[in-house]
C-alpha cells in the first residue's frame, strides 16, 4: 500500500477557526468517501489538516511543508483569499494543485498559475451580483459602501463600486475598518448621508455587530454583503439586526443544493462526526475534496494506476469533470475558474435564512 | 572677588579664571532655589561651595552642567558661553562632575564605567567601531589606557574588573571621580565626595583632591559639609544661604564670618575646631 | 532589646556578615562603626528584615524575628533609617510623614507626631506639600528621620543619619538622639561614620571589620582604642 | 575587603566533549537525511517510516538537528571539532537536507531572519534599553521597498503617473527639492540655536521635520512622476539583478525610517516610548494597506522577484536541486552571510565606545550624559542600526515568500520578535539567536506538527491539539521565564547582574519570594532595560 | 453642507466619542493601577476584561428568562465579572509575575503576554464546550432603547438632551454613569485613604514601604484585585455598549485602552479617564473626517476616513506627547539630581 495524502489548508486555530474547520471536516468526509475506492488501487488514501491561522505567512509555511512532504498530492484550500494567494504561489513550482472551496478574489485566479483552482465564483461575478440586487431589488439609488481591509473584502468591493458606478448610482460613501467592535463614527456619517443600502465585504463577525450597532441607532436600510455574511453566526451576533440583511454567496444553501438526497446524508454523516451543522463552507470543503479526489483518480488511470507524478495531478485536476458534487458538476477553465458556478442570493430576515435567488455564472474563458 | 584677593598659587601659566558665573538663577515654581549668583573660579585652584542643607548648592552645579536650564544668568567656561548646552555638550566642553547621590552604570565593571567617561574625547566613530579601522584601536586603546590610568590615580586599581555596584560606598565616590576625570576636564565639580567616609578615608580624599590639581592641572570645585576638609583644602569658599550668596573668602575669613557662624556651622565652630588642621597640614602639604 | 547570634548574610556569593554576634541592651545607645564595606548597613538591614541571614539568629525582646519579613518586624516596634534615605519621591513630604505613620490608627497621634517632625526640622514644616523626590540631600536626610519617628519606635536603627547634614544639624541630630533615648528610653542602634560623635554618645559601641566583629565594648573605651583612632578617626 | 568578589571565576574544569559532540552530531544528522529523504525512508521498515514520518517526530528529528549546532556552540569541545560540526551542519547537512525537503530550508531561513530582526531589536531594547514596540515596521519598509520595485507594483505606479499629472513632474521634484533644502536648513539652525527646548523650538522643529519629510516624499514623487513620463511599464519589475543594490537601498530605507520615528519619540521615557513605537509602527501597516497605488494595499504585491546567480544555479542544479529550489537554496546562503555580517557588526558595536555608551543610557540617562553620552544621537544611532538590519531582512522576505501584505506586519510579529530577545536573553548575541530559533521553531514547526499528528484523531474541537498553540506557545514563554529569568544564553553582564553563577545554597534567588524580594539592592540593582530607565534606587531618590 | 446638518452631526460624533471613551477609561484604569505599582503593561488584562464580559454574559443569559429587573441583572453581571476578574488577576500576579519580581522588567513583560495568551485559548475552550464563540449579549428589555434623541419622546433630561442634537440609548447611559461612579470611588480610594498611600508608597518603593510596616506583596495582591475587578467592570460595559465579545475581543480594545493610559499619563487615575474620553473623541473625529473634508471643501482630506481611525489617534499621541512628555495629566517625574 503506498501512502496517498492530500491535505487542507484553513484557519484552525483563531477568530475564523469556525469557518477553517468547516472546510477540513467537510474535506475529510469526502476523502473518508472515497479510501476504499483508493485501497483498491493500491493506495492508503488520508488527508492532513493544516492550520493558517488566516494568516499569509503562516500558510505559506505550511504550502512549503506541503511542498515537501511528496505524499501530498494536492490541497483543498484555503478560506481566505488572502492566504490562498501567497500559499498557492509557494505550491507553484512543485506543481501541488489547489482546489479552493472560498476564495473569491480575482487575483486567486487571475495570476495563471497552472495549480490553482477553485469551485466557487468570483468577486468580479459576485460583485456585479450584488450590485444587480442593490439597485434591482432593493431600488437603491444611492449605497454606502464600505470593506474590512482585507484582500477579501476590499477587492469584492471594488467589483461592487465598479458595478454601481456603471449604473450611475451614488456612491454615499466608501472606506475601510479594520475595527472589530466600535462604529461609532461610520454609524454618524451614515446617518449623516442617508444612504438607500449598505454594502459591507467582509465577515460576519465584524459585519454582524456592525449590523447590529447600526440597528440600533435606527437605520434600518438594507444591507448587502458578500459571501463572508454565509455563516449562521450573522443571526447570533446580529440579532434583530441581521433583518433586512442580504448576502451573495458562492457556497450553496442546503435548499439549493442539485443533490438534495445526498446532501442529506453528508449533513448527518456531518453532525454525527463534529456534533454541528453543517453549513455552506462545510459544503463546499466536502466538494472541493471531492474534485480533488476526481482528479487525482483521473490522473492515477491516465498514468496507468500507478502512482502519478504531482504535475500529473496538476494536469488532470484542470481537466477533470467532477461529478457526483453537492453543488453540481465541476470543471474548471484554462485559468482554474469554474465554468459554470452558481451564485446564491440570501436573504436574512426574522432571524432565518432563506434563498431569494440563484445566479448562474459563467465564465467568459474557456 | 578682585584679583589680589586671590590667593597666589604660585604657578605663573595657570593664573585666571576659568569658570565665571554671573548672576546665576534658578527658579522651582515659587522657589528661588538659587538667586542670582557670581562666582569666579581661579584656573588651577580648589575651591568650594558650603551653605545649610537646600541652600541650592547642587543646584547650582545642576546649572553648570546644562542637567537644569537656569532661570537667568551666565555660565563662562574660558569665555565660552556654557548656558543652553546640553550636558554632554558641557563635558564635552571641559566640565565633569561627580554626584550627590552615586549615579554608576550598575552592570558594568570599574573600568567600563571610566571608559564611558572619555567618550567624548575618542576620535573613533560609528563606522570605525564597524569596520575596527586603526583609528578604533586608538581610541579603544586611549579609552582603556585612560581608565586604568584614572583607576590607579584614585587607588581603584585592583577592582578594575569589578562591578561599580559591588564596591562599597566610599570606593564607588571615588570611582565616579575616576570616571569624571576620565573625560579630560579643565574643571571638576565633586558634589559631597566625602559623604559617607570616615575620617580616614577623608583624610586620603583629600590628598587625591589635591593630587587632581597638582599632578593633573584640573581645577577642582567642591561641595561639602564636612568642613575639616573643606577648611583644609579650599583656597576660596562661597557661602550660600537659602539660594543667596551671603559670604565668600579665604577659609579663615568664612570660618569667622558671623553670618556663616550663625546660618551654618553652629555654635562654637569657628573658634578653632576646624581651624587647628589648617594650621597644621595647609597648602598641598600632601601632595 | 535585641540581640545577634552568629548571624551570617549574604548578597548572591559575597559573604557579607560572618558570623556576628552582638547584643543592644534595652534603652542603650549602641554605636557601630567600621570602615567602608566593613558590613554596618548589612547588618541594619538584616536586623530589619530586609535581609534574610542564611545563619545565625536575630532576637529582638525574646522573639527570633530572622526569617520575618520587614514589614512584620517594623509593626513590633523597630524603625530603621535607611542608607541612603530612600524617601517616596513621588510624595509629598507631608505624605512621606503620614506613610511613615502606616501603622498608627489614630489620627490624632499622627498630627501631633507631624507637629513634633517639624520643630526637629523646621526645613520640613516649609515644604510640607513639596515632593520628597525633589528635596536637597540634606532635607531628604533629615525627612528621613522624621519619618522614622512617626511610630515613636522602641528600637531605632539609624544608618549614617548625619550624612550628608550641615555642621549645624549634624549637631542637631546628636542632640536628638540623645533627648530620644532619655526622654522616651528608645533603644537606638546608631551607625556612623563620624565615629568621634557616634561614640560620645553611645554608652556601648562594635567595631566591624570585614564582616566581623572586631571590637566591641564600652564606648569611651573604644574611642581610645590606639587602632580605632588610627582606622576610623582619621589619626595618625 | 575580602568580601569582594574576584573579579573572574576560574575556569571550572568540565570535561571534553568533542567526541560526543561529534557522536550526536552524526547520528542526528543521519536522523534527518533519513526522515526527510523518502527513498531512504521506503528502505525502511514501515513501522519504523511511519513513525519517522510523523509530523511531530520529524520536527523533533529537525529541532534536534539545530540544537547540534547550539551544542557546538556552548559544549566544551576542540575548535576543530566544534567548526566541523557547525560548518558540516550549516554548509552541507542542512542543504542537502533542504533539497529533499524544501521546507527544512524554509524554517532555516525563517530563523534567519527572526535571528537577525532579534539581533537588531536587541541593540534597541537589550543595549540601549529603549523598549520598541513597533519594530516589525523597519521589517516592513524593507519588505516594501524591494517588493514594490521587484515585481509588477513598480509598473503600476509608473502607470497610474503617466495617466495622472505626469507632466507635472519638473514641477513637484523641484519644489520638493526646494522644500527639503529650506526645512533642512533651518533643522540645523533650529540644532544649532543653544538652549532647552522651549515649545516655540518644538513646534519650529516638528514643523521642520514635517516640511523634510514631506520634501523628500515630493522630491520622490516628482522623480516618479518624471520617470513616469516616459516609462512604458514595467510588467515584472526592474531586472531582479537589483536585488543586491536593494539590500544596501533597504538598509538605508530603514535606517533612515528609524531616524525618522526616532527623533519626535526618542526624548520619552520607557513606556512613553514603548506605546508610542507601537503605534508608529501599526501607522506603518496601516499605511501599507490604505496607500494602494505604491502597496497596492491589502492585496499584497506578488510576485515578487529575487536574483539568481547563474553560476550558483548551475551549482544547485549538479547537486540535485529542482529549479524551483534554487530560490531558496541561493537565499539561504545568502541568509547565512548576512547574518554572519551582521553579528559581526553587532559585536563590534557592541564591543566599542557605542556599545558603551548605549549600556550607559541604558543604566542611567543623566549620568552618561553628565559623561559626555549626547543622549539623543546614540538612541538614534541604536534606532537606526536596529532598523537596518530588520530593512535588509525585509527584502530577503520579501524574495522568499513572493508576496507581502500588510497582514505579514502586524503588532503581534513586533511582540513575537521581542519575546525573542527576552526569551533568549537581553543583550546576548547568541542569546538573542537562540531565542529567535526557538520560537520560530515552535511557531512554524513544533507547534503545527503538534496539530497535524493529531490530525486523524478524533479528538473534540474545542480541545483538538491544533487549536491551542496559543495556549502552548503562551504556557512555554511563561514557563521558561520562570525557570530562566535571565533568559536562555545571558550576556555576561547580565548574568554578573543576576548571579546566575552562585552557589547553590545562595537564599537570595529569585524563587526564594521573602530574601529576593525584601533585598533591596536585588531590587535596586538588577537593571530595568526597556520600560523605564528609573530603577528603584532612583526612585528612592537616594544613594543606590 | 450646512451648519445646521453639520452641527449636530458633530455633536453626536463627539458624544458617541465619549460615550465609547468611558469604555476605554474603565479599561485603561486596570492597566494603570497595576502598571502604577510594577511598572509593568500587563498585557494580561486585556483577557482579564474579556473575562468579565464573559462572566457578564452568561449572568445575562442564565437570566434571561427571569422576571428581575432588569438593573438588578445588570448589578448582578457587574458584580460577578467583577469577583471573577479581580480573583484572576490576583491569581495571574502569584503565578506569572510574583516570582520575577526581582528580575528584569521585560521578563514579566513576556510572562504577561504568555498568560494572555493561555487565557484566549482557556476561555475559547470553555465557551467551545457550549459551542460558542462569539458571545452576544442577551440584555434586559428596556436597555437598547433610546433614553434620548432627536425624535424621542423620552420626558425631561433625556427630551432636553434630544432637542440638542444628543441621542443615546439607555444602556449607553448606563456605560456612562457606571463609569463615573468607579472612577469616583477609586480615585477616592487611591488618593485619599490611607490604603491608597500605601498602594503609592509600595508602588514608589517596596522594599522601603515595608520599613514602613506596609505589606508590599498584599498591597499589590490588592492592586490587581482592584485592578482586575475595574477589568469587570469594563468587560460587563464592552458587552453592554458593543454587544459581542469573543475570547480575542480583548487584543484591540487592550491597545488602545493602554494607549490612552499613556495619553492621560501612565499611572494618573484622571488622566487614565481624560486619555481615554479623549481618544475615544479623536478616533470619531478622524473617522469623520472625510465628511469634515468635504464640508469645508479640503479635497485632500476626503482620504482620511475609518481606516485611519486607529494610527491617527496614535500621531496625536505622538504630537501630545512630543510637548507634554509624560502624558495629559502625568507629573512630570521630576528626578534629584
Ligand atoms: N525640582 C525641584 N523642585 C522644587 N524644589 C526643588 C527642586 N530641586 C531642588 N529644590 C529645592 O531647592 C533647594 C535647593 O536644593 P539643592 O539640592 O540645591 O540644595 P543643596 O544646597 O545641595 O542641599 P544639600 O546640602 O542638602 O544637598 C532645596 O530647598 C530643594 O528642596
Ligand atoms: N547590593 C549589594 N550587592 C553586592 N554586594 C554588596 C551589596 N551591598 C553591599 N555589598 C557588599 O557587602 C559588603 C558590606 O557592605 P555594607 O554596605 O554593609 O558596608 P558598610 O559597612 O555599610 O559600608 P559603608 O560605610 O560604605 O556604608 C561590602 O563588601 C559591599 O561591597
Ligand atoms: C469565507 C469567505 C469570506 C472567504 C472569501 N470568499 C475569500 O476569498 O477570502
Ligand atoms: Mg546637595
Ligand atoms: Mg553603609
Amino acid at each position: 500500500q503506498t501512502s496517498l495524502k492530500i491535505a487542507s489548508i484553513s484557519p484552525l486555530s483563531g477568530g475564523q477557526s469556525d469557518l477553517g474547520s468547516q472546510i477540513k471536516n467537510g474535506a475529510q468526509l469526502a476523502v473518508n468517501e472515497y479510501v476504499a475506492q483508493f485501497k483498491k488501487l493500491g493506495f492508503d488514501l488520508s488527508l492532513t489538516g493544516y492550520d493558517d491561522q488566516a494568516d499569509p505567512a503562516t500558510g505559506t509555511a505550511a504550502a512549503r511543508k506541503i511542498a515537501a512532504d511528496s505524499s501530498i498530492l494536492a490541497v483543498v484550500g484555503t478560506l481566505n483569499s488572502g492566504v490562498a494567494i501567497p500559499a498557492s504561489a509557494a505550491l507553484a513550482p512543485s506543481h501541488v494543485a489547489m482546489v479552493s472551496p472560498a476564495n473569491t478574489a480575482n487575483q486567486v485566479t487571475d495570476r495563471g498559475l497552472k495549480n490553482m483552482n477553485r469551485i466557487v465564483a468570483r468577486d468580479d461575478a459576485q460583485g456585479p451580483a450584488g450590485a444587480n440586487f442593490l439597485t434591482g431589488k432593493l431600488k437603491a439609488k444611492s449605497v454606502y459602501l464600505l470593506n474590512d481591509k482585507t484582500a477579501y473584502g476590499e477587492g469584492l468591493v471594488t467589483e461592487v463600486k465598479k458595478a454601481l458606478l456603471a449604473k450611475n448610482i451614488k456612491i454615499s460613501g466608501d472606506e475601510g475598518t479594520e475595527e472589530k467592535s466600535d462604529f461609532s463614527a461610520i454609524i454618524q456619517k451614515i446617518k449623516l448621508t442617508k444612504p438607500d443600502a449598505i454594502y459591507f465585504g467582509g465577515i460576519y463577525n465584524q459585519i454582524g455587530v456592525f449590523v447590529k450597532q447600526l440597528r440600533e441607532q435606527g437605520v434600518m436600510v438594507p444591507l448587502v454583503g458578500g459571501d463572508g455574511l454565509d455563516s449562521e453566526q450573522m443571526v447570533t451576533i446580529g440579532g434583530k439586526g441581521s433583518d433586512n440583511v442580504y448576502y451573495t454567496t458562492v457556497a450553496a444553501p442546503a435548499e439549493a443544493l442539485v443533490a438534495l438526497p445526498a446532501a442529506k446524508k453528508v449533513a448527518d454523516a456531518y453532525s454525527k462526526a463534529y456534533g454541528k451543522d453543517i453549513q455552506g463552507f462545510g459544503i463546499f470543503g466536502y466538494d472541493a475534496a471531492k474534485v480533488t479526489l476526481q482528479g487525482v483518480l483521473l490522473a492515477v488511470k491516465d498514468n496507468g494506476n500507478k502512482l502519478p507524478s504531482r504535475e500529473q495531478v496538476e494536469t488532470a485536476m484542470r481537466k477533470v469533470r467532477a461529478t457526483g458534487l453537492l453543488s453540481g458538476t465541476v470543471q474548471f477553465n484554462s485559468m482554474g475558474d469554474r465554468k459554470a458556478a452558481k451564485m446564491y442570493i440570501m436573504s436574512i430576515n426574522n432571524g432565518k435564512f432563506t434563498l431569494d435567488s440563484t445566479i448562474n455564472v459563467k465564465s467568459a474563458i474557456n | 572677588m578682585t584679583a589680589a584677593a586671590r590667593p597666589n598659587l604660585g604657578k605663573p601659566a595657570a593664573s585666571g579664571t576659568i569658570l565665571s558665573i554671573k548672576g546665576l538663577t534658578k527658579i522651582f515654581g515659587g522657589l528661588t532655589a538659587v538667586n542670582n549668583v557670581d562666582l569666579e573660579i581661579p584656573r588651577q585652584s580648589i575651591v568650594s561651595v558650603i551653605g545649610p542643607n537646600g541652600a541650592g548648592k547642587t543646584t547650582f552645579f545642576n546649572m553648570i552642567t546644562g542637567i537644569y536650564e537656569p532661570s537667568s544668568g551666565t555660565v563662562n567656561l574660558d569665555g565660552d558661553n556654557l548656558v543652553g548646552l546640553r550636558p554632554d555638550q558641557v563635558t564635552a566642553a571641559g566640565i565633569a562632575r561627580t554626584f550627590q547621590n552615586i549615579r554608576l552604570f550598575a552592570s558594568m565593571d570599574s573600568q567600563e564605567n571610566v571608559m564611558v567617561g572619555r567618550h567624548s574625547r575618542l576620535k573613533a566613530g560609528y563606522i570605525d567601531s564597524l569596520l575596527r579601522t586603526k583609528r578604533f584601536h586608538e581610541s579603544e586603546k586611549e579609552a582603556e589606557d585612560v581608565a586604568n590610568l584614572m583607576l590607579d590615580f584614585v587607588g581603584l586599581g585592583r577592582f578594575r574588573h569589578e562591578l561599580a555596584t559591588n564596591l562599597p560606598y566610599g570606593d564607588q565616590r571615588k570611582l565616579e571621580i575616576a570616571r569624571a576625570l576620565a573625560t579630560s576636564p579643565k574643571l571638576v565639580l565633586l558634589d559631597e565626595p566625602a559623604a559617607g567616609m570616615n575620617p580616614r578615608e577623608t583624610e586620603e580624599l583629600k590628598s587625591l583632591i589635591r593630587r587632581i590639581r597638582d599632578d593633573l592641572g584640573v581645577t577642582v570645585c567642591l561641595i561639602e559639609h564636612d568642613m575639616r576638609l573643606v577648611m583644609t583644602l579650599s583656597e576660596y569658599i562661597t557661602v550660600l544661604d537659602y539660594g543667596s550668596k551671603i559670604a565668600e573668602g579665604l577659609p579663615h575669613e568664612v570660618r569667622n564670618n558671623p553670618k556663616v557662624m550663625e546660618a551654618y556651622l553652629g555654635r562654637g565652630a569657628a573658634a578653632g575646631e576646624y581651624g587647628k588642621e589648617e594650621t597644621v597640614k595647609g597648602g598641598g602639604a600632601n601632595a | 532589646m535585641l540581640e545577634l547570634r552568629g548571624v551570617h548574610t549574604y548578597y548572591g556569593h559575597i559573604h557579607a556578615l560572618k558570623g556576628i554576634d552582638a547584643v543592644v541592651p534595652d534603652g542603650e545607645i549602641v554605636a557601630l562603626i567600621g570602615g567602608n564595606g566593613a558590613g554596618k548597613t548589612t547588618t541594619l538591614r538584616t536586623i530589619s528584615g530586609m535581609l534574610r541571614p542564611k545563619q545565625g539568629s536575630v532576637i529582638m525582646q525574646g522573639k527570633d524575628i530572622s526569617g520575618i519579613p520587614a514589614h512584620q518586624i517594623m509593626q513590633m516596634g523597630m524603625s530603621h533609617v535607611p542608607e541612603g534615605r530612600r524617601i517616596f519621591p513621588q510624595l509629598t513630604v507631608r505624605e512621606n510623614l503620614e506613610i511613615g505613620a502606616h501603622t498608627v490608627t489614630d489620627r490624632k497621634v499622627i498630627e501631633e507626631r507631624i507637629q513634633e517632625g517639624f520643630t526637629y526640622f523646621p526645613r520640613l514644616k516649609e515644604r510640607e506639600n513639596q515632593l520628597g523626590g525633589t528635596m536637597s540631600g540634606g532635607e531628604q536626610q533629615m525627612l528621613a528621620i522624621a519619618r522614622a519617628l512617626m511610630v515613636n519606635p522602641k528600637l531605632l536603627l539609624l544608618d549614617e543619619p548625619s550624612m550628608g547634614l550641615s555642621p549645624l544639624f549634624v549637631e542637631a541630630i546628636f542632640d536628638i538622639i540623645v533627648e530620644l533615648n532619655a526622654k522616651r528610653k528608645t533603644t537606638i542602634l546608631l551607625v556612623e561614620q563620624n565615629a568621634q560623635m557616634a561614640l560620645s554618645v553611645a554608652k556601648t559601641a562594635y567595631v566591624l571589620q570585614t564582616g566581623e566583629v572586631k571590637l566591641s565594648g564600652n564606648a569611651s573605651d573604644i574611642a581610645e582604642d590606639e587602632s580605632v583612632r588610627k582606622a576610623y578617626l582619621g589619626e595618625d | 575587603m575580602t568580601a569582594i568578589r574576584p573579579g573572574s571565576q576560574p575556569p571550572i574544569s568540565a570535561p571534553d566533549r568533542s567526541l560526543a559532540l561529534i557522536i550526536l552530531a552524526v547520528i542526528s544528522s543521519a536522523l534527518l537525511l533519513v526522515s526527510q529523504e523518502s527513498a531512504w525512508l521506503a528502505r525502511l521498515p514501515s513501522a519504523l517510516a511511519n513513525f519517522l514520518k510523523n509530523p511531530l517526530v520529524a520536527s523533533l528529528v529537525l529541532t534536534f538537528f539545530l540544537a547540534n549546532l547550539l551544542f557546538a556552540y556552548r559544549w566544551k569541545a576542540s575548535l576543530w571539532a566544534k567548526l566541523l560540526v557547525g560548518g558540516l551542519s550549516l554548509f552541507l547537512i542542512l542543504p542537502w537536507a533542504g533539497r529533499d525537503n524544501t521546507s527544512v530550508l524554509d524554517l532555516a531561513i525563517q530563523i534567519g531572519i527572526f535571528a537577525a530582526l532579534s539581533l537588531g531589536l536587541n541593540i534597541v531594547v537589550g543595549l540601549a534599553g529603549l523598549l520598541d514596540l513597533g519594530y516589525i515596521a523597519f521589517f516592513a519598509v524593507g519588505a516594501y521597498t524591494w517588493g514594490i520595485f521587484g515585481s509588477g507594483q513598480i509598473g503600476k505606479v509608473l502607470t497610474y503617473f503617466k495617466d495622472n499629472s505626469a507632466n507635472n513632474g519638473p514641477v513637484v521634484a523641484v519644489g520638493g527639492l526646494v522644500l527639503l533644502i529650506v526645512t533642512a536648513l533651518s533643522l540645523r539652525t533650529i540644532n544649532r540655536v543653544k538652549g532647552k527646548r522651549t515649545p516655540v523650538a518644538n513646534w519650529a522643529f516638528l514643523l521642520a521635520a514635517l516640511g523634510l519629510v514631506i520634501g523628500v516624499i515630493l522630491l520622490a514623487r516628482g522623480v516618479v512622476m518624471l520617470v513616469a513620463a516616459n516609462a512604458s511599464g514595467l510588467p515584472n519589475g526592474i531586472n531582479p539583478n537589483f536585488f543586491w543594490l536593494f539590500l544596501i537601498l533597504a538598509i538605508a530605507a530603514a535606517a533612515s525610517v528609524g531616524v525618522l520615528i526616532g527623533l519626535p519619540v526618542l526624548k520619552l521615557k520607557g513606556d512613553y516610548l514603548a506605546i508610542i513605537t507601537l503605534g508608529l509602527g501599526e501607522v506603518i501597516r496601516v499605511l501599507a494597506n490604505n496607500l494602494g497605488t505604491y502597496t497596492n494595499g491589502s492585496q499584497g504585491i506578488t510576485p515578487i522577484g529575487s536574483a539568481s546567480v547563474p553560476w550558483f544555479n548551475s551549482l544547485a542544479g549538479a547537486i540535485g536541486f529542482t529549479p524551483d529550489q534554487y530560490n531558496l537554496f541561493f537565499l539561504y546562503f545568502v541568509v547565512l552571510i548576512i547574518i554572519a555580517v551582521i553579528i559581526l557588526a553587532n559585536m563590534r558595536l557592541d564591543r566599542s565606545k557605542i556599545g558603551r555608551a548605549w549600556i550607559a543610557i541604558r543604566e542611567d540617562e543623566i549620568a552618561a550624559q553628565a559623561m559626555g553620552v549626547p543622549l539623543v544621537q546614540t538612541k538614534l544611532i541604536a534606532f537606526a542600526t536596529g532598523a537596518s538590519f530588520a530593512g535588509i531582512m525585509g527584502v530577503i522576505f520579501a524574495a522568499k515568500q513572493g508576496f507581502i501584505s500588510p497582514e505579514s506586519f502586524i503588532l503581534n510579529q513586533s511582540i513575537s520578535v521581542l519575546s525573542m530577545v527576552v526569551l533568549g536573553g537581553l543583550g546576548s548575541i547568541p542569546g538573542v539567536i537562540l531565542g529567535a530559533a526557538v520560537v520560530t521553531i515552535l511557531n512554524i514547526s513544533l507547534l503545527p506538527s503538534l496539530g497535524e499528528a493529531t490530525a486523524s484523531l478524533n479528538i473534540p474541537p474545542q480541545v483538538n491539539p491544533a487549536q491551542l498553540q496559543r495556549l502552548v506557545f503562551g504556557s512555554i514563554l511563561v514557563a521558561m521565564m520562570l525557570f530562566r529569568p535571565e533568559g536562555l544564553l545571558p550576556s555576561v553582564r547580565q548574568r554578573r547582574m543576576m548571579h546566575e553563577d552562585d552557589n547553590p545554597s545562595d537564599n537570595l534567588t529569585p524563587q526564594d519570594s521573602i530574601a529576593g524580594e525584601l533585598n533591596p539592592e536585588n531590587a535596586a540593582e538588577v537593571y530595568s532595560p526597556g520600560i523605564a530607565t528609573r530603577a528603584d534606587d532612583e526612585r528612592g531618590g537616594g544613594t543606590q | 453642507m450646512d451648519f445646521a446638518t453639520l452641527a449636530p452631526f458633530l455633536v453626536g460624533v463627539v458624544v458617541s466619542g465619549l460615550v465609547l471613551g468611558f469604555v476605554y477609561a474603565i479599561i485603561a484604569l486596570g492597566y494603570t493601577m497595576v502598571y502604577g505599582v510594577l511598572q509593568l503593561i500587563n498585557f494580561a488584562h486585556s483577557e482579564v476584561f474579556v473575562t468579565g464580559a464573559v462572566v457578564g454574559f452568561e449572568i445575562f443569559r442564565v437570566l434571561n428568562g427571569s422576571e428581575m429587573n432588569g438593573y438588578l441583572k445588570l448589578l448582578i453581571a457587574l458584580i460577578a465579572a467583577m469577583v471573577a476578574s479581580g480573583l484572576l488577576n490576583i491569581l495571574i500576579e502569584r503565578l506569572a509575575y510574583r516570582p520575577l519580581r526581582n528580575a528584569p522588567r521585560l521578563v514579566p513583560l513576556i510572562t504577561a503576554i504568555g498568560v494572555s495568551l493561555i487565557l484566549q485559548d482557556v476561555i475559547r475552550i470553555i465557551e467551545g464546550f457550549q459551542g460558542r464563540f462569539d458571545l452576544t449579549y442577551q440584555l434586559p428589555t428596556g436597555f437598547s432603547t433610546p433614553f434620548c434623541g432627536p425624535d424621542s419622546t423620552c420626558p425631561g433630561v433625556g427630551k432636553f438632551l434630544g432637542t440638542i442634537g444628543i441621542s443615546l440609548q439607555v444602556k449607553e447611559v448606563i456605560v456612562v454613569i457606571v463609569a463615573l461612579l468607579s472612577l469616583a470611588a477609586l480615585n477616592y480610594l487611591v488618593n485619599f485613604t490611607k490604603l491608597g498611600r500605601a498602594i503609592r508608597a509600595v508602588a514608589q518603593d517596596r522594599v522601603t514601604s515595608g520599613l514602613m510596616g506596609i505589606d508590599a506583596n498584599g498591597i499589590i495582591s490588592l492592586t490587581f484585585l482592584i485592578g482586575g475587578a475595574l477589568g469587570g467592570i469594563s468587560g460587563v460595559l464592552f458587552g453592554l455598549k458593543f454587544g459581542t465579545v469573543n475570547a480575542y475581543s480583548g487584543f484591540d480594545p487592550g491597545i488602545i485602552a493602554f494607549t490612552a493610559a499613556v495619553l492621560g499619563g501612565i499611572g494618573s487615575i484622571p488622566g487614565a479617564v481624560l486619555g481615554g474620553l479623549v481618544l475615544g473623541v479623536i478616533q470619531n473625529l478622524i473617522g469623520v473626517t472625510n465628511i469634515l473634508g468635504g464640508a469645508l471643501n479640503i479635497a485632500n482630506l476626503g482620504v482620511i476616513d475609518s481606516s485611519y481611525q486607529r494610527i491617527g489617534a496614535f500621531l496625536v499621541l505622538v504630537l501630545i506627547l512630543i510637548f507634554k512628555p509624560t502624558g495629559l495629566l502625568g507629573r512630570s517625574n521630576v528626578e534629584k539630581v
